[in-house]
């Protein structure tokens, strides 16, 4: 199923090549979790903080949940602004 | 060797911790009117950079003192400002090339940087190492030495 | 101590500069800038006044640890009766000024009267002197800032100063100091402006003093070690600047895009924090050029950029090449999402523009979205406009307008009055994202709901910086909550509002708190002030602000009816992202929120909160 | 080997000590003829001005640095110098074999050449008893005249002030340190000695000193005549070069010496303001001035234990505070021919500034009323920087030279 994968700041040095500006279209299989997405992509849990599923947050404890088809994952290290 | 001030610039944010650790151990006050530290700020290439005595082994304001108010700390190196014998003259604020001693009008003596003894405020206080206190065989350190050669009016054989 | 116990009084009318005494009973009972500066200007100025008359006045305020090693410790504020808005404004601003002022041992200026002819004030410590300013009036904050260190000989003069746009009353024009730091919001600038006063210009050799120095410097160094090891003030924030934000809250839904007509920019990404780090044009080098520190800042989330130089706004402008203020989130978001704009440079550019005339770039950028909505509704046409084709999307409309406005020629004259005069001058004031007349900032409240309670509420109109609880319905800071629900928002505004009253109040910067929680905070003020200064008493201070900033603006006419957002944003349900199908819902939590706050239904306080908080 | 140093003033003082780093071994002999330990005339002042006692004058204070640096010490006057026989003629009639020998002699003050400079309450301001003798005479309320508002004139002025006397100041030149400040600046210091209660009279000579009843008379042109309990003269130096008058010296201004500070006379150097050398900006002269004394000094000293070193002409440098407002001029801060020049001035606040380029070096410079990094104004001169855009910079705003000093260190 196809999902999309974002990665932004300084976690984008993990994205692979063929991502275009933060973002990659995948084709993983059914039941991919965020968590297997990170960890493919050897990007460091300890730096993972925000975590956004189609633009809402997806709190640590459900990294586990499967994702769907089409479904947008966002990730930010610890960020913020004003 | 001693061990010297290392300054790089490109770490340098221009935040002013040094310019009031510095005051502070100096007068008790955050002051950085009074800071024996500065940061330049190039504002069209935005770079800072700080910039502070370098300690020439040959020290012009040393030499220029006419009343011997500038000694060398035995342990750090440092060429330090003997308050009880400076008078004040300035002699040293203009021998000094490198503009890094100045004049103090409230105290009418002249100040500079004479590395807190072995533990610079400044390097204690820059959030990002910007200004660290290393081994004194860092290049840097070296590379103004040349500089300051450069300036010298008696080129040493 | 941590104050310097005097303020310099300045009478513009009189020409005279004299010192007095601070009162040290009001700062027991306010400690700083906006607390205490606003409790000076309650006192003293007619809540009812113009504020663009010269019985308005100005007061530029530091807190007790400006100007100290406490990290963040550069803010100074500026207090007065806005001018964009005509409630209390408290728009506070970096850089190294602030510090300066306390160092040549001062806590406030204020000013008062109207000055004959063009004036600007020199400090050198004690010195203080009104000199003429014809020479400087028409010039930019960046001539002037030349021009004041070429005259007076010193390097390090610090100085404060409007622009063009604050001499030409553009209602909300800022204040600008050390060339790109900015009190910006409300219109203060043009406050400055009606009284002929062009800029300050600070010298200080005094120093600042704090109480107990030995645990004040312990717990500012323990303390700073939080902020370096805090992801966010020690990584993220140097690293990418507020900007980070940009892709954030695109992602999220909440980006007001096109007068908030949409809450999601296709070009997002390409004005982002991330796209500043990005060589491109012709020099292949990046937006950003390096972060920059405000005075005693460990965090350094300044940005400083520079414009590629075959841009096409600065092909044959030099004075444009060098690096100097770069795009903050808010003002990527305002000349950028909000008007359509993905044209990096263009959006750096008139920024420049903002910083090098005095203008409020987020009010700006929304001025010309709503004109922008008008254009293209056909409201107004080509001939109003003189020929600039408003669309959403035009660099160029965007960089011709930003000059007009500085300039005050033009359209630019119009778009000068701001969002809501503008649009109710064309007959359609619910185009005009404000509230109080204040442009709202760059969180739609449609995605995140507790915006929409802090918008309405704040003091000073529209803003972000009142009660920030994007913290915690985006950054989970202190923890997480859920941004498009309104449950317990209520009293998560009114948290937020009160603490960031008292860090205001303070000198710290508001970023601190990304790190610090008031606890943090309590002991570095504890240590450099005189007295005891407990968590429980500076939260109560912050409400005490909170409630006198309140009653200051009802006294000047406003009342509950005007703690309401833009009609869009309660009526028109977002089309897309997370917060699809909603929209604000204000109405669900502006009761709870009076009463929690101890006001009647009308949002007015009511006696025994008054008297429990001493006012 | 027998290093013999004649002077005992900076110049002497830092030859013997770099004699001594540089040659453990020989014997190094410091010759002075005034009594006590070798003092500095740049202390002076500070003495007169009661902020130091006389030990604050001494150029080392460790009693015991001279003895500890196996420096011999001889007080006495040297009458002549027979470079054959390579002695020196002593007052006390003997004689004293060298080997290696620095003249460092210094300069002594001139007298004008005018009736009553003889008189008792006229004074130089030079020797340590000169300053007793004036420290005698210029009590609170006393009516003091300094002739002479060159630099030493004024060094000495704020001490007079000080000391709470009434002060007036004659100065032959149009304005005051003539040959340190430009017009502009000699008159900004002019009116702030006013402001502060000194009697200024430029282009005024005094022709004529008489005594009368209560003091001194002194007669001006132009002017009325004055009286003084106490007249100061400070109307300039010449090089100690009387006893060299046979012993075929070279003299010049000075001793003339070469890079190596080397005079005409094999083994014979000469140091600080006896000596005329390069200038810095090309020419020779006498640099009488104290950076530029101990830096000769150093120079001469390496080269006469065998380390070639190489002076590379004097740079002038002055600084001065007048009652608070502080002086300072660089080289060629009257310009050349061709050159650029940029300055600024706030007459209000009494702040002043002029570079002087020539291309795109600095050459030379006078700040007044600015203190901080005035040094790096030498460090760019005398490195002779190509100042780049930096140049465009101080046209515009001269007050940048620190900044232009440090954007261009690696």
């Amino acid at each position: 199923m196809p999902v999309t994968f974002k990665l932004y700041a300084s976690l984008m040095v993990y994205l692979p090549p063929e991502a275009k500006r933060h973002a990659v279209t995948l084709e993983v299989p059914e039941g991919t979790a965020p968590i297997q997405l990170l960890e493919r992509y050897g990007v460091p849990l300890a730096d993972v903080h925000l975590l956004l599923v189609n633009g809402v947050f997806l709190p640590p404890s459900q990294r586990h949940r499967p994702l769907e088809a089409g479904d947008t994952l966002a990730v930010w290290p610890a960020v913020a602004g004003g | 060797m001693y061990r010297s001030l290392s300054i790089d610039p490109d770490k340098c944010t221009g935040c002013l911790q040094c310019e009031m650790a510095c005051s502070y151990e100096y007068e008790g006050v955050f002051n950085p009117a009074h800071s024996r530290i500065k940061v330049f700020t190039f504002h069209q290439e935005g770079r800072f950079v700080p910039y502070t005595c370098t300690q020439c082994a040959d020290a012009w304001c040393q030499h220029a003192c006419p009343v011997d108010a500038i000694r060398v700390d035995a342990e750090t190196g440092a060429k330090e400002i003997k308050e009880n014998l400076c008078v004040g003259c300035k002699v040293c604020t203009i021998a000094c090339p490198f503009g890094t001693v100045n004049y103090n009008h409230d105290r009418g003596k002249v100040l500079k940087c004479d590395l807190c003894g072995g533990d610079p405020a400044c390097a204690r206080a820059c959030p990002t190492q910007a200004i660290t206190y290393v081994d004194g065989d860092w290049a840097g350190y070296e590379k103004m030495r040349a500089w300051a050669a450069r300036t010298d009016n008696a080129t040493h054989a | 101590m941590g104050w310097q116990k005097k303020i310099l009084r300045v009478n513009l009318t009189e020409g005279t500069c004299i010192s007095e005494p601070l009162d040290m009973g009001w700062a027991n009972e306010y400690l700083g800038q906006r607390g205490l500066a606003t409790k000076y200007l309650v006192e003293e100025v007619d809540p009812k006044v113009d504020p663009l008359s010269p019985e308005n006045k100005l007061i530029f305020a530091t807190g007790p640890l400006t100007g100290t090693p406490a990290s963040t410790g550069a803010r100074y504020s500026v207090i007065t009766k806005g001018a964009l808005t005509g409630a209390i404004a408290c728009s506070n601003s970096g850089g190294y000024f602030g510090a300066e002022l306390k160092f040549a041992g001062w806590d406030m200026i204020i000013f008062e009267g109207c000055a004959e002819k063009p004036v600007y004030l020199y400090i050198n410590d004690d010195q203080a002197e009104l000199l003429p300013a014809d020479d400087l009036w028409g010039k930019s904050v960046w001539e002037t800032d030349e021009i004041l260190h070429r005259v007076h000989q010193d390097p390090q003069l610090r100085i404060s100063a409007i622009g063009r746009a604050g001499e030409k009353g553009v209602l909300y024009a800022c204040i600008v100091n050390d060339l790109h730091r900015a009190a910006g919001r409300s219109g203060v600038g043009a406050v400055m402006g009606s009284k002929n006063l062009k800029a300050v210009a600070v010298r200080g050799t005094k120093g600042v003093r704090v109480a107990d120095p030995e645990r004040f410097l312990k717990v500012v160094a323990e303390k700073k070690q939080v902020l370096a090891e805090n992801a966010v003030t020690g990584q993220g924030l140097p690293a990418y600047g507020t900007q980070v934000l940009m892709n954030v809250i695109n992602e999220l839904g909440a980006l007001p895009t096109r007068n908030a007509r949409d809450v999601q920019f296709e070009g997002a990404s390409r004005i982002s924090g991330e796209a500043m780090h990005e060589p491109r044009g012709s020099e292949q080098k990046p937006n950003l050029v390096t972060n920059q520190a405000c005075f005693g800042c460990t965090i350094a989330c300044g940005r400083i950029s520079r414009i590629d130089k075959g841009h096409y706004t600065v092909v044959n402008r030099p004075e444009y090449w060098g690096a100097s203020g770069g795009l903050e989130y808010e003002n990527a978001w305002s000349l950028g999402a909000d008007c359509g704009v993905e044209d990096l440079d263009a959006l750096t550019w008139a920024n420049f523009v903002c910083n090098e005339q005095g203008l409020d770039p987020i009010s700006f950028g929304a001025t010309l979205a709503a004109a922008m909505e008008l254009y293209e509704t056909g409201v107004i046409t080509d001939e109003d406009t003189g020929g600039i084709a408003l669309k959403f999307g035009s660099a160029e409309a965007l960089t011709s307008m930003v000059q007009q406005v500085a300039n005050g020629e033009g359209f630019g004259r119009e778009l000068a009055l701001g969002s809501r005069r503008l649009c109710e001058k064309y007959g359609h004031p619910e185009l005009s994202m404000t509230v109080k007349g204040q442009e709202f900032p760059a969180y739609d409240p449609r995605g995140i709901q507790g915006m929409g309670l802090t918008y309405a509420t704040s003091n000073r109109g529209a803003c972000h910086l009142r009660s920030y609880t994007v913290s915690s319905e985006v950054l989970g800071i202190p923890e997480k909550t859920d941004p498009l629900v309104t449950d317990g928002k209520p009293a998560l505004v009114k948290a937020f509002q009160d603490v960031t009253a008292t860090v205001d109040a303070s000198g710290l910067c508001l970023f601190s708190t990304f790190a610090w929680s008031l606890e943090d905070i309590q002991p570095q003020i504890d240590a450099a002030c005189e007295g005891d200064w407990s968590l429980d008493r500076l939260l109560e201070m912050g409400e005490r602000i909170w409630n006198l900033e309140r009653q200051f603006n009802i006294a000047a006419g406003f009342t509950g009816k005007d703690d309401r957002l833009p009609k869009r944003l309660v009526s028109e349900p977002v089309k897309s992202g997370p917060a699809k199908g909603l929209v604000n819902q204000l109405d669900k939590m502006l009761p709870e929120y009076y009463q929690l706050r101890g006001w009647d239904e009308g949002g007015v306080p009511r006696e025994e909160t008054l008297e429990r908080l001493g006012l | 080997m027998r290093h013999v140093i004649v002077g005992r003033g900076p110049a002497g003082v830092v030859a013997a000590e770099t004699l001594r780093a540089h040659d453990r071994a020989s014997e190094v002999l410091l010759i002075g003829d005034e009594p006590g330990p070798a003092y500095s005339r740049m202390a002076i002042p500070y003495l007169l001005a009661r902020q130091i006692r006389e030990e604050g004058t001494w150029l080392r204070h460790d009693t015991t640095h001279f003895e500890r640096q196996r420096v011999g010490q001889l007080e006495t006057r040297v009458e002549a110098l027979n470079a054959e026989s390579k002695t020196l003629a002593l007052a006390n009639g003997t004689t004293l074999d060298y080997d290696r020998l620095l003249l460092a002699t210094g300069s002594s003050p001139v007298d004008p050449p005018i009736e009553g400079v003889d008189l008792p309450r006229v004074h130089h301001c030079w020797t340590l008893e000169d300053a007793h003798h004036i420290m005698e005479s210029a009590e609170a309320g006393s009516r003091v005249v300094l002739m002479g508002a060159g630099f030493i004139g004024c060094i000495i002025m704020e001490a007079l002030k000080l000391r709470g006397v009434r002060l007036t100041v004659v100065e032959a030149g149009d304005r005051m340190v003539p040959r340190m400040m430009d017009q502009v600046a000699g008159n900004l210091i002019k009116q702030w000695c006013i402001d502060q209660g000194i009697e200024v009279c430029t282009s005024t000579r005094i022709t004529r000193i008489e005594p009368g009843d209560e003091g001194l008379w002194l007669h001006c042109e132009p002017g009325e005549p004055m009286q003084a309990d106490l007249v100061v003269v400070a109307t300039g130096v010449r090089p100690n070069v009387g006893f060299l008058q046979e012993s075929g010296v070279e003299i010049g201004n000075g001793i003339r010496v070469d890079a190596h500070q080397r005079s005409s006379v094999d083994d014979v150097y000469a140091a600080g303001d006896v000596c005329e050398g390069a200038s810095w900006q090309g020419g020779r002269g006498v640099h009488a001035i104290q950076p530029m004394a101990v830096e000769t000094a150093r120079v001469a000293a390496l080269n006469m234990v065998g380390r070639e070193a190489t002076h590379v002409g004097s740079l002038d440098m002055n600084v001065l505070d007048t009652l608070g407002l502080i002086s300072v001029s660089y080289g060629q801060w009257m310009g050349v021919e061709g050159g650029d020049s940029a300055s600024l001035l706030d007459e209000r606040s009494g702040r002043y500034v002029k570079l002087r380029f020539d291309g795109d070096h600095l050459i030379g410079g006078i700040t007044l009323g600015i203190t901080e990094h005035v040094g790096a104004l030498r460090g760019l001169i005398q490195s002779r920087r190509h100042l780049g855009v930096w140049k465009k910079h101080l046209m515009e705003n001269p007050t940048r030279f620190m900044e232009a000093w440090v954007s261009t260190v690696p």
